[in-house]
């Protein structure tokens, strides 16, 4: 699924400043593209935008156009176009009418009118492929927050979505379920989906995104790819941070381009040691 | 409740809530064991914030929900829901919650009415029982002479008053301190707090 | 698993329903007493024997007063009571009839509550294209009910520990009250915008047919059991606008 | 009067009623101007001793004592506001209509004065940088900084025990900053500091000394650095580059890293 943007703003009621200010923007499928910025910035609201929900259900006002393949996006309810669209506090997400895991993550086949063996066999697989088969007996809200999310990424996966757009979707794993979204996020993309993440952590992201866009106060900073883009000054001058080696690179006064992994910063200190020695 | 009947999404998520909220703060009131039920802190708040179409449609819920857990010999009061919204909602429209004074004006008012309409369907339907406190005030005003219809008329609307008024104070004291993104969203709230 | 809780949840519902409407339309004490009785009988034979427990409880009080109240102040003609003093005669009917209707309305109501299951119900429901709104309401609104409870529980220990005092005079425990409510209610309102946005992107305000993932199964014996709970209302009914 | 262990458990036992044992002897405690760390997996029972430090559960056997006083016979308001306590998603304990108010309701509770009240409430918020936002509903904020103003509620009647509950969850990285500048400073000012976290980047920063649980028991009580193993937890590269360069513990923050890479 392909995503135009064309001098796109959108505003919150009640608020004067616009959350998205004038973007244009294409997202092309079979890659990972990833929104940072400072709070604020507008990631969040770019994402509503291009799922239709805002400002149909958050309110206020939007200019420009938002089109999903030709089709303007403010029309249509998400997932029956193909749009899985997670947002930022797993809890609330949780339908709420599911006895178990297991239904919960049946609930958007559901809702589609797809067939019953279709319904339950998409359902498996999500569920597989999530890792979370051994929640399926469970109560959805008696879930920790990592496992929620990871039950919330099955469910949408389970309707096979063509693009994805997800708010924060590694805020509450821990580091092994980090890993296993990572890995799913690039096999998606693989498969010919669109991915769109908003995303705080630069480590992270690092290994995940194709495209890295810095959003500063509604509109685009930077477009490029993150292993540039994170090992320049350019990051920290449009708000937004760049991976913890770079940051303390930055920090302890190195010069742009900076190592943006673990291993290189420690390979540049050693040997700086080494030959100081 | 049919296809055709187009409910919003936001009401599809603010129904089940102030029916939570409901349940919830009779549950809060009765294990802090004070003398009143404010087991209508949703249907007021929901009248207000969305019309009283959406109040009763809160109050309905709440009814067939409380049937549940406590049996629904009482489902005949579901009326005095639809009369605490519509009179919730007409407060709003004039300014009712602006002032603590106003909502207490308001409180005492639909306390009267939703006492008036509860006394005269416990006196027909019931014949004045209600279980719970207002039926031994009932009691209690009936052994002293007074006529069975005044003894459970005066029963009703005094705890009514005391109940519902104290929901439209408590109700007041909320929309006076809600954030500005929730009064965004909700035009009538703004209207109802004279802003 | 009882025969109550194997029955589509239709069935446990119109014969609920059918009995309250019975305990309604019935007029004599002696039709709403029998009544009574074969509320009990039925409860106990699904497995629903709980409700009657339930039921007595919640009836109990009313029973009382109505005794108190018709019955001992009721008006003339008075009868000897065994104990020696008078009883109104009309009173007394009233309130046995009157305290037999409401026994049964509680009883059946209660017992259907204790067997009622909302995810089956909804299940039910989109297998037989009922609107899904109302369904989604229902089990929706008792899920919410839950985490509302549980929220409740968590700040009431949230607030003791910044000093709240929940416990002690009146006038205390009334002084907790904005503490222990005032943040469910805009908890409840801000999160209503987040949650209005997930009922959009998991599909559940989708206007199309649904797929009932594990319908409840409709077997003959649900059709023949409904429509007889039918046929004895309508009979009742006719039999009281002739009599 | 603060005791010189503001925090002691012996022998402490705790299970849920016909449960199995959460707690099963845990034996330490928390001194004044230390941070610790609880660290563990999902279960471990990380919360549930969090609980008994505050009287909101009691042990089933063994002692406890907050800052001096026995929780035995005792609930979470008797230890307030000695004591602060961070739920997870703390901002649901919120109800003032403005930051301000928020903050001042522990101190009034604690029956302080307007004018410590006022000082103290100014204080904490500019720790926080949550000043120029002291008239706004903390409704009205991103949720990162209404979490913010959570914690300066119950920092504000300087409690000399502060127990935190995933105290950086869902924070951006500007926020999460400031709770380590003052996790440390008030470790730095006596107070002592008991949090859960699964941030490393916060435990290496904020914390001193790390504890191990697993199955209701400490497995280990040492330098929080020693729990930071890239097996349960991520190393972040602060703490990588100081190993790398043999920096001890104590010295081997990012501050310090910085100066030493330069």
């Amino acid at each position: 699924m392909r995503f135009v943007a064309r001098n796109l703003r959108v505003r919150y009621p009640v608020q004067e400043r616009w959350a998205v200010d004038g973007i244009d923007l294409e997202i092309a499928p079979g890659h990972v593209t990833w929104l940072t910025g400072a709070l604020g910035s507008g990631t969040s609201t770019l994402l509503l935008a291009l799922a239709g929900l805002a400002p149909r259900l958050t309110g206020g006002e939007r200019s420009g156009t938002v089109l999903a393949d030709n089709v303007d996006v403010a029309a249509i309810s998400p997932l029956s176009q193909g749009i899985a669209y997670l947002g930022p506090s797993p809890a609330l997400q949780i339908s709420g009418i599911a006895k178990t895991v297991h239904d919960e993550v049946a609930v958007g086949p559901m809702n589609l009118g797809q067939p019953r063996d279709t319904c339950l066999a998409a359902t498996r697989d999500a569920l597989e492929r999530l890792g979370v088969g051994h929640l399926a007996d469970r109560a959805p809200n008696a879930l920790s927050g990592g496992e929620t999310q990871r039950v919330l990424v099955a469910a949408l996966l389970a309707t096979r979505p063509a693009a994805w757009l997800l708010d924060e979707p590694f805020s509450a794993l821990d580091h092994a379920s980090t890993v296993r979204l990572q890995r799913l996020l690039r096999e998606l993309a693989a498969e010919g989906a669109t991915v769109v993440v908003a995303c705080d952590d630069a480590d992270t992201m690092l290994d995940v995104a194709d495209r890295m866009i810095v959003m500063q106060q509604g509109r685009i900073a930077l477009d490029g790819d993150p292993r540039d883009l994170l090992a320049s000054d350019a990051v920290h001058a449009a708000g937004a941070g760049s991976t913890d080696a770079a940051e303390l690179a930055r920090e302890a006064g190195m010069a742009a381009p900076r190592p943006i992994r673990r291993a290189d910063l420690i390979d540049l200190a050693t040997r700086g040691r080494t030959d100081a020695g | 409740m049919n296809h055709t009947l187009r409910i919003s999404p936001r009401l599809f998520a603010l129904v089940p809530a102030a029916v939570a909220i409901n349940l919830v703060v009779g549950t809060i009131v009765k294990e802090l064991s004070l003398p009143v039920f404010l087991d209508t802190v949703g249907t007021v708040l929901v009248a207000v914030l969305a019309g009283w179409r959406a109040g009763a449609l809160v109050g309905t819920v709440s009814q067939l929900l409380l049937g549940l857990l406590t049996g629904y010999q009482y489902l005949p009061f579901v009326v005095i829901q639809w009369l605490l919204a519509l009179l919730a909602s007409l407060a709003g429209n004039r300014r009712g919650y602006a002032a603590v004074w106003r909502t207490v004006v308001w409180g005492i008012g639909a306390g009267a009415c939703c006492g008036a309409v509860s006394s005269v369907i416990s006196y027909y339907l019931f014949g004045g029982i209600t279980g719970g406190g207002v039926s031994w005030v009932v009691t209690g005003l009936r052994s002293l002479g007074a006529s069975q219809p005044m003894a459970v008329f005066a029963g009703s609307s005094s705890t009514d008053i005391l109940d519902k008024g104290i929901v439209i104070v408590v109700v007041g004291f909320v929309l006076r301190a809600l954030p500005r993104r929730i009064l965004g969203r909700f035009p009538m709230a703004a209207r109802a707090v004279g802003k | 698993m009882s025969l109550a809780d194997r029955a589509h949840p239709f069935t446990a519902g119109t014969v609920t329903l059918a009995l309250v409407a019975l305990a309604l339309v019935l007029p004599t004490t002696s039709g709403t007493a029998a009544l009574y009785g074969v509320t009990i009988v039925i409860a106990i034979a699904t497995g629903a024997g709980v409700g009657v427990r339930r039921g007595l409880l919640a009836v109990l009080p009313i029973w009382i007063l109505l005794f108190i109240l018709q019955g001992v102040l009721g008006d003339a003609p008075r009868m000897t009571a065994p104990w020696g003093g008078t009883l109104s005669q009309p009173g007394l009917q009233w309130a046995l009839s009157q305290g037999s209707r409401l026994g049964v309305i509680a009883t059946a109501s209660l017992a259907f509550a204790s067997v009622f299951d909302p995810h089956r119900f909804l299940q039910a429901a989109i297998a037989r294209r009922w609107p899904f709104g109302a369904a989604f309401l229902l089990v929706a609104t008792l899920d919410a009910a839950d985490r509302l409870g549980a929220q409740a529980r968590q700040l009431r220990e949230a607030q003791r520990t910044r000093g709240v005092r929940v416990t002690g005079s009146i006038a205390t425990r009334a002084r907790a009250l904005p503490a222990l409510v005032f943040p469910l209610l805009l908890a409840s309102l801000t999160e209503a915008d987040d949650r209005a946005l997930a009922l959009e992107t998991r599909g559940l305000m989708i206007q199309g047919p649904r797929t009932a993932i594990d319908p409840p199964q409709d077997r003959i014996v649900d059709h023949v059991v409904r429509w007889c709970a039918l046929v004895c209302v309508v009979l009742a009914i006719i039999w009281r606008v002739r009599s | 009067m603060p005791a010189d262990v503001a925090l002691r458990m012996s022998g402490v036992v705790f299970r849920y009623p016909s449960g199995p044992a959460v707690i099963d002897g845990v034996d330490f405690g928390v001194r004044p101007g230390e941070a610790v760390g609880l660290f563990g997996s999902n279960g471990a029972g990380k919360s549930t001793l969090l609980r008994l430090a505050m009287a909101l559960e009691h042990p089933v056997a063994g002692s406890i004592e907050t800052l001096g006083l026995p929780t035995a016979g005792r609930g979470p308001e008797d230890f307030a506001p000695l004591a602060g306590f961070l739920f997870q998603q703390p901002e649901r304990q919120l109800f003032a209509a403005s930051v301000r108010s928020e903050c001042s309701l522990a101190p009034r509770l604690a029956g302080w004065g307007e004018a410590r009240t006022a000082d103290s409430v100014a204080e904490v918020l500019n720790d926080l940088g949550l000043t120029e936002t002291a008239e706004e509903h903390p409704y009205d904020l991103p949720l990162p900084r209404r979490r913010l103003v959570a914690l300066a509620a119950i920092l504000t009647a300087d409690p000399q025990l502060i127990l935190l509950d995933e105290p950086t969850a869902a924070l951006d990285v500007a926020s999460r900053d400031r709770v380590i500048g003052v996790v440390r400073d008030r470790a730095r000012r006596g107070r002592a500091v008991l949090a859960i976290t699964h941030d490393a980047g916060f435990a290496h920063e904020a914390l001193d000394r790390g504890l191990l649980l697993d199955q209701g028991r400490v497995t280990h009580d040492g330098p929080v650095r020693d729990v930071i193993d890239d097996r349960r937890l991520v190393r972040p590269a602060a703490l990588a580059v100081a190993l790398a360069l043999g920096l001890p513990p104590g010295n081997d923050r990012r501050a310090e890293v910085a100066g030493a890479l330069r």
